[in-house]
């Protein structure tokens, strides 16, 4: 089955169901998108023929094992346009890939006083991290501001920011609550000129819109699959090969190593370096067939399909009494979140769910920037290839009704 | 509205969480404790003064959604006066309705909130408010947060 | 499909294959192993019905998907009898298991000069990890020797080993290279004796025969889906609830966290303080159908099937000559690996290959035991419930004819 | 037996694999390297006299499968008495054979390990060898491992 856009929603059998029993209506995509047949059938035959656990096999399931895996890091490679398939480590998410860099590249790299600056409005996961990997060096943790309810990076509050301490600039490309999209290639360049490393979650943006590691110039850039029509418990990491090869490993065990003994190891170069033990190669090999299906419907379009979606329902959206609505009013990601005067996100997400509306209500792994913003929750959502224009009435009508109730 | 979706939102509970009761800080409290929700992010403060054995004012702070802030609210008009001991009877009958459904015997607001044990996911909204104020009897500092159990 | 004994291998369609000509006959059971349908179609039927982001989700694929998750981790729990759910934490498999025990646990609480135990028999996997923390921490890591080819553990040695600056001994329950079932529950008792935490890989058991963690009395336990009939990207760490809530975090990101500050963060309990980010529910719950299966089987009576096998292998083999076999004569896990007097195990399996019998050869991830040893590879044949006795017969043949080929 | 399975494992390389050539250590050596193959556990160690430009003396010492071990052996062969660019340009053609597997135009023992590059996973065993002796030319002390190039 080809990616096309024409009757694209055959493509995900899970749409066709009632809820409630009203259709489903599917807005929850930011949180995690739906997989085409295409990706699952991909799975399913790779498990039905071929197999077997990667690398050191020498017979043929093993080796036809081995080929998809390398294969899928070159397709990965191409989709991001990285330099050398070497330079994409296979993690289990975004989550897991941000760990990867703050722990390894961090342990060698910062010191008691160095500056990590990230951005008020990153993920617990572009946070966190890097909060413990302080804790453990003794740098600190700095904030580029997020100018309020429009939701924009500060970029005037960069020059006084960009101190000679700071040592790594880690940001979102897309905010997952705020819907902004964020100037990755600026960024970078200007934390290139300091020397500054530059590490981006591209969480967000991976399945939504064209992402290429060179034209944004950055070192590291984190994603996940499931997030881009793929399946759970796949991700990736890339990173320049020369940062890659100068990281200590992170993981131990089998795979990564280039030789043990019972005094100590040696390491093998990335990508085996960072994957140790036996690697997600299944799932894997169903990331590059999303790869296919993304570039099949064009990221160009599909960012223009989720954005004009997301505009109109801002724009829709506005005309509701009470309601606040988060991030720029100019363009946007593929999402909307907003709170109401009165009725708590959990009460909305609650009442739209009856409706077969599938939202997400709360903090969005983002509370340092609800708090700052005044809210400890918002409803969000969130649209991907297969939502079209009439799901936005039901959204629209499942609100009214919720705020008619709770009047 | 589907049957489920009306006995969750009682009329009970919206009229609590429209009116909260004994909302706000209480100046003579002697016992207080914190509730979080981490997963969806409710807060809830309890304050309480108590006078022996026995809960002489009690009041509640936070936000939440309507299950949690109605929970709340009911839970101060129950407790208020009541002892130490007839307040930790009170939560588990409490706590056998959110789960199961099951009305209690004797009529009881607390009732209303039978229709929480459809929503799995709420009931750690309809028992947060409870366990600050269990906390707080206990003076147990810890804070209370609806993850180390499960409900 | 239930999981039945009958026609057990009309579950595994990829055994329906010829390879070069020849039936395939997947011999390299040890390294992954295949998936019967009940399992595959599990992952299917989620993907095509359920399949949403878990936790803090109110709409119903969330909250069906949440109980599924939740649902594989009891289903997980009670099949090693775990006491608690919270005591069964998902990872990505064995390695990453170990890796997350030594560097949590093992950064709270190693200090330099305490000794870790380990044995000579470790996979790089349960070797790596503590060499790792054991840089970081100042520990020193010692090993319990093997008692040579019959590849015994030298229990003798145990009362000069466990010394009081023994903080740690971690072993593997079946070894993958040897096939020697070590005595766990000995082991943890005497350990436990002197309160030293116990940590078991029991990578090549779990699939392969009951694994009782309150019998055997270990406070972790680590291993992998893929190598019990699950998918990969899937595996488990249980731990002792005690000692999982005294263990500060790994990573850190989404869902492991109970408040975030811009200044530090606050952690919820076992087991979402140690699954940051989205965790792989998909394949979580693929493993629940994996359990199902393997206890439908009956683990005691797959136990004897593969063990069965493996003798019967053991002495067919050791008429060849030249051959040397390693691992003990008696009961033995499900594999035997061999060398052959001047032809090398890689020209082994590439001519196994040729008649369709799919073996594994190398170190195995066991480099420092093959040195010990005075080897640098093995052939390795391994079985599962699948395995049937004439394909020892294409074994045999196999080896037979690689012999006359070489001599 | 298949046509790729003759052709990997050709007369001249089960030759050198029963007897190799120049193996052992090399009393006179200059250079040396070591090489090794981590996923399959090959070892591979090179020691040569470089007499100027000349590769007066070479010899290997390691261990491995067939193929890596006459591999090993045939080099020493085609090496001795090369000087270091012509060495340099034999291993290119080497590789382009064991990756292609077209044979060369003119003749040359080397051609009996075109049947590798039916068989990916071995070329790397094909290659350690000639990886560690050009870095032995080199004076590089970095040990060779095929991990670091993909062939
Ligand atoms: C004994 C043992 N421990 C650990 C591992 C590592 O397992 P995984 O690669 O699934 O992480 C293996 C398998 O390779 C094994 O056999
Ligand atoms: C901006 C952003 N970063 C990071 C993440 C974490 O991704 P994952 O949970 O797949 O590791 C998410 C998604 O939850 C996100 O939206």
């Amino acid at each position: 089955m080809p990616s096309t856009w024409d009757s694209i929603r055959d493509q995900f059998p899970i749409l066709a169901q009632q809820v409630n029993g009203h259709p489903l209506v599917y807005l929850d995509n930011a949180a995690t998108t739906q997989k085409p047949l295409s990706v699952t059938r991909a799975l399913d035959r790779f498990y039905a023929l071929d197999n077997a656990n990667v690398h050191r096999g020498l017979h043929a399931l093993s080796m036809r094992s081995t080929d998809a895996y390398e294969g899928a890091r070159s397709r990965v490679r191409a989709f991001i346009n990285a330099e050398a398939p070497e330079e994409i480590i296979f993690t289990r998410g975004t989550t897991e890939s941000i760990n990867l860099v703050a722990a390894s590249w961090g342990s060698a790299n910062l010191r008691k006083g160095d500056v990590i600056l990230l951005t008020e409005m990153e993920h617990h996961s572009n946070l966190v991290p890097w909060q413990l990997i302080a804790q453990r060096t003794g740098a600190i943790v700095r904030y580029v501001p997020v100018t309020g309810d429009e939701g924009l990076l500060d970029l005037a509050s960069l020059d006084s920011l960009l101190t000679p301490q700071v040592k790594v600039l880690a940001f979102t490309h897309v905010s997952n609550t705020l819907g902004t999209i964020n100037p990755a290639a600026e960024l970078c360049a200007r934390a290139r000129k300091l020397g500054i490393v530059t590490v981006v979650d591209a969480a967000q943006s991976i399945g939504h819109m064209p992402v290429d590691v060179r034209a944004i110039g950055c070192d590291f850039l984190a994603f996940s699959g499931h997030k881009m029509a793929s399946v759970t418990g796949i991700g990736v990491l890339y990173g320049r090969r020369a940062l890659l090869d100068a990281m200590p490993p992170w993981q131990g065990g089998g795979g990564m190593i280039s030789s043990v003994d019972f005094e100590g190891s040696r390491w093998k170069p990335s990508p085996e370096r960072f994957e140790a033990g036996t690697p997600n190669f299944a799932d894997a090999v169903a990331l590059g067939v999303s790869c296919d299906f993304l570039d099949g419907l064009g990221r160009d379009k599909i960012q223009h399909h989720d954005g004009a979606l997301a505009k109109e329902a801002y724009d829709r959206l506005s005309e509701l009494p009470g309601i606040r609505i988060l991030g720029p009013r100019g363009e946007r990601g593929g999402l909307v979140s907003f709170a109401f005067d009165g009725v708590h996100a959990h009460d909305v997400v609650t009442f739209a769910d009856e409706d077969g509306v599938a939202l997400r209500g709360g903090h969005h792994c983002n509370q340092p920037l609800m708090k700052k913003l005044g809210l400890t929750s918002t409803v969000r959502a969130s649209f991907y290839v297969y939502n079209v224009r009439s799901e936005i009435d039901a959204l629209v009508a499942s609100m009214a009704r919720t705020l008619k109730f709770f009047a | 509205m589907s049957a489920d979706l009306s006995d969750l939102y009682q009329n009970v509970i919206l009229d609590h969480n429209r009116r909260p009761r004994n909302r706000g800080k209480l100046p003579t409290a002697n016992r207080s404790a914190h509730g979080d929700n981490p997963s969806c992010g409710d807060q809830c403060d309890v304050f309480l003064r108590l006078d022996g054995d026995r809960i002489a004012e009690i009041t509640f702070d936070g936000s939440g959604c309507a299950i949690s802030q109605a929970s709340a609210s009911l839970m101060t008009t129950q407790l208020k006066g009541k002892t130490t001991t007839e307040a930790e009877k009170l939560y588990k009958e409490f706590h056998e309705i959110v789960t199961s459904g099951k009305e209690p015997e004797e009529i009881s607001d607390l009732a209303a909130f039978a229709g929480v044990h459809a929503f799995p996911a709420r009931i750690k909204c309809a028992t947060l408010s409870w366990h600050a104020a269990l906390n707080a009897i206990k003076g147990d500092a810890a804070q209370a947060t609806t993850e180390s159990h499960k409900d």
